[in-house]
């Protein structure tokens, strides 16, 4: 189905990339949700991915749903306000979804995009179109669920999910919210990206990043 | 940015540290943190509880106390805090009775409280949350999160609390609290922005003779941008889209809130009250209680929001009874 | 200038008349401009009276009521009241056993209060009046006016308010009062400037990251300008210039109050009041009751000030004795 | 003694031309309280000035003494501040020193102007040198009582002790101020002209202006 594997190592080292680039795209993040919200998506964000980083401390994944529950509650109970609940929500759906696995093919990984993506819905109740981050997290599930039935390769998937995600992010500029903060602002929300999307594309984008290099020996890898 | 702050990261902590400082009729919780009143849980009475993030202050742990909050739990700056910290507060005021929560209708504050609320009926305890969304600036429809609470937050705190403090059951107390919200609205504006001591900047940038119309409490900006006019003109836009949403009508009786954003002085406060008389005055609309100064705030943003809420005998005799909180204090 | 006002000539006049129809328990006078409680003259005891220019609110008109104050005097902003409106004051709350004058030290209040004494005397009305002069930040000598009347004052207000309710006479009211300021001492310091509505431009320019130490609360430029330092840093200075000016010893009780210039969000005042805490602590000072918030104020300007003031039996019982006022209330 | 007489009419005339002198210098002194005070002395000024203008609606000056003390509680009940109790004073004492003149000769004008002064002192406590109105007052009188004594003409004695009251003022800029607001700046009140002294020389500077062409027809005069 795949030419490889993620590894419970490979979702340590997604985690910790992914906590990076938040640190790096803090403050932009927090500009964007100056533009129509209240100024925190970046500090949130970052504040739950520290106590994330510091949480998996020693974890060696070979558990890989019981680490991604421990990141949602983790930050569940460190980011507080709209980011808190759909990002824990996000990690421990896809946690439930790969319970018990210390691998996952690609199959696996689309269906935990796809089950943390049904967890986000339900928890907020958004539609496609609303401008928040399920305008990223939707296209991205499924381009990985067409690539799966088209038995693509991982990094091909992954690209094309991340690439999905830029194209769904960059589609929430034009938007008027309809959800969240950004929505009292009626027609004064467009022309602005939304934060949440943006922090969701990262999301898939380093996923991308990080197991592209799955396959390879240790020593090809970049993200080391 | 110009605050009286050591580091940003540390505000809300070492605030919090002030708080249990300042007011030995409270306890104060880290990690998580929440604010509890000393004598907490009593026995038979629902407890209350509210919540939201920081920077609002004194809603909410200034409103803790005797008559008024069992517990407030308070998130980062404009955060809505989490599930933790308001498990840990609803098991702390819990005394048989079942506990309230008083939500205010943001996405992260409703997510965060629904989760607690399932975490605190697994254990067992009976939960009831009532949403406040009185903001008559944004449009209650399919295509916002809804309405904002604001203002009638700090009124149905009050009410509820009396309502408790007299061993009302919870249905009564959570019923009282949504007649408290359908009969409140509010709306706000601002004259400048605030800055988080996160961002270390303005929210957004106004010009020196700008004005934002139909603010909420974060930063938010507001509905729309206008030139700046005298308060005469101001209290008439924002008076009249709360009367007319109601509407308040010829013969009701209402308490009138002038509040504060934060950097509003008091002299000004007084200001827009009485051009909010005049208007209700012309209305036929008589205020019977009111408050006026900063309760519901947003840091060091200067502007100010009005909420009115229609009294009945009822309220009218809760908004009376004692209430002994740092914020809030009468009768005792 | 951004305000909620509308002429800025109408500033003073419009908040009274705000303030007359929020307080069903004030009785406002217009030319000369003048507040009394609803109830006085009450018979055989000592009035209270001060005053001074408005903008800082809620002092005075916000402390006038049972155990406190029973008239204020408002001036034109930052303009001491002149000796006309002292003297109706005076005379409204003359209740048999004497009038107190409690006066802050600038040379305008001096002189006008000076005056209206002695149109009171010469009026029949036995007046006596305490100047309070509280303000570390200025040297008290010959080539000064001595100390500002600064935060002290709320201070004393409350405590002569409380013995006059007790029926003290005047000479023990006027005794005690001038022991409130022997036993006061304060400092402030200023973020930003106020603009006052007649200016329409802010007082002093103050860089992006300065800060003025040691202002009044007239926005008069302080003692020395400085770069932006943690709160910490600067608590340091200024309570270590209270705590040694009297000094404050170990062993020492004092009420601590941490005063918001009128632009300062209350969570920065906790924060405030926790640096406050720690200080204290290391010298062995108790901080047995205090006080927090936006009492004395400069309009909108941004900064806090602090006051200590040495307790004992007498004092803090009189600090608990219950005060009905709209900016200050417990115990009723 | 003089080569002419003020009339109760000219010192009407004079209070009117100081009201607008004041109305004209509203913002400059304002802007020089500012500095070293808390930037009210303009705007005091002119509010007690423009009272007293009501207040004079119809005077005839007949009665010198009557109608400046008249000026002075005027002032006293609608000025405020130091300003308030000290031109107060100033005009009640010159009123006092002119009870029941209808004219006044160059030596009452100079006595007036002491009495005034000495009101001042006695209220305010204040000595040459503090940076005060006083520092522009003085020299005024003192200007006054040598013209008189050396029976100089009136317009030279008045515009000796304008000349007298601008060098004041202007000695005023360098002094550290010793008495009101400004003592609580220290050393920082050195390098600003005092707004007193400033409104004090307009005093003088208005009345040689104004009772400088006393003497002369109607006709010629220049201020009206
Ligand atoms: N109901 C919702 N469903 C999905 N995503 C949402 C919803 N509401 C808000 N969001 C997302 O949350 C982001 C804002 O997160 P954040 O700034 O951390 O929280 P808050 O709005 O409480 O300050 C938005 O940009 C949006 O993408
Ligand atoms: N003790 C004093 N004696 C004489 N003049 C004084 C004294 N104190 C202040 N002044 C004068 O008053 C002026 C300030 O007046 P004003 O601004 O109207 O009052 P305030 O200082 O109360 O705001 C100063 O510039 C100074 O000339
Ligand atoms: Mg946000
Ligand atoms: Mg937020
Ligand atoms: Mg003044
Ligand atoms: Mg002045």
């Amino acid at each position: 189905m795949s030419d490889s594997t993620i590894s419970g190592a490979d979702v340590v080292r997604w985690i910790q990339v992914y906590a990076s680039t938040i640190a790096e795209n803090r403050d932009y993040l927090t500009q964007l949700d100056s533009a129509i919200g209240d100024g925190d998506h970046g500090t949130n964000m970052n504040r739950g991915m520290s106590a994330v980083i510091e949480k998996l401390d020693g974890a060696t994944g070979d558990d890989v749903g019981g680490l991604l529950k421990t990141v949602g509650m983790t930050l569940v109970s460190k980011v507080g306000g709209a980011g808190g609940p759909l990002y824990g929500t996000l990690f421990m759906q896809m946690g439930a979804a790969t319970t018990g696995k210390s691998d996952l093919a690609m199959g696996d990984w689309a269906k935990a995009v796809d089950a943390g993506l049904k967890g986000v819905q339900a928890r907020g109740k958004a539609e496609p179109g609303d401008k928040t981050m399920i305008d990223a997290l939707t296209p991205a599930a499924e381009a990985l669920s067409k690539a799966a039935a088209a038995a693509a390769s991982l990094s091909d998937a992954l690209r094309s999910a991340a690439q999905a995600a830029e194209e769904g992010m960059k589609a929430t500029i034009p938007l008027v919210a309809r959800k969240g903060r950004a929505s009292y602002l009626g027609e004064r929300s467009a022309g602005h990206q939304d934060p949440g999307a943006t922090s969701s594309f990262l999301l898939m984008k380093t996923a991308a990043d990080t197991f592209a290099d799955a396959g390879r020996p240790r020593a090809d890898r970049k993200n080391e | 940015m110009k605050k009286l702050i050591n580091n940003p990261d540390d505000v809300v902590r070492e605030a919090l540290q002030g708080t249990a400082a300042a007011h030995p009729d409270l306890k104060v919780f880290f990690d998580p943190h929440y604010i509890v009143r000393a004598d907490a849980p009593v026995q038979g009475k629902v407890g209350i509880v509210s919540g939201g993030g920081s920077g609002h202050e004194p809603m909410h742990g200034g409103f803790v106390g005797m008559g008024m909050l069992d517990a407030a739990c308070p998130g980062e700056v404009f955060t809505s805090p989490t599930p933790d910290q308001m498990l840990e507060a609803t098991k702390a005021v819990s005394g048989g009775a079942g506990v309230l929560h008083i939500v205010k209708n943001y996405t992260g504050d409703v997510m965060n409280f629904e989760m607690a609320a399932d975490l605190g009926k697994a254990e067992g305890i009976e939960v009831e949350a009532v949403v406040i969304d009185d903001d008559v600036a944004v449009q209650d429809s399919l295509y916002t999160a809804g309405r904002r609470g604001v203002g009638a937050t700090v009124l149905a705190e009050k009410l509820t609390g009396a309502a408790a403090e007299a061993k009302a059951t919870l249905a009564e107390v959570a019923e009282l609290c949504k007649k408290v919200n359908d009969q409140s609205r509010s709306m706000g504006m601002a004259l400048t922005s605030c800055v988080t001591p996160s961002a270390g900047k303005p929210t957004f940038e106004l010009g020196d003779d700008e004005m934002e119309i139909g603010i909420g409490i974060h930063g938010e900006p507001g509905r729309e941008r206008k030139k700046l006019a005298p308060a005469s003109g101001i209290i008439e836009q924002i008076a009249g889209t709360i009367i007319g949403d109601l509407p308040f009508k010829q013969g009701d009786e209402v308490l009138a809130f002038v509040n504060g954003m934060g950097g509003t002085p008091l002299i000004e406060l007084y200001v827009v009250y009485n051009e909010l008389t005049k208007i209700l005055d012309g209305k036929g609309v008589k205020i019977t209680r009111n408050l006026i100064g900063s309760y519901i705030t947003s840091l060091e943003m200067a502007g100010c929001s009005i909420t009115l809420l229609k009294l009945d005998d009822e309220l009218t005799k809760l908004w009376d009874a004692p209430v002994k909180t740092s914020g809030l204090r009468w009768g005792v």
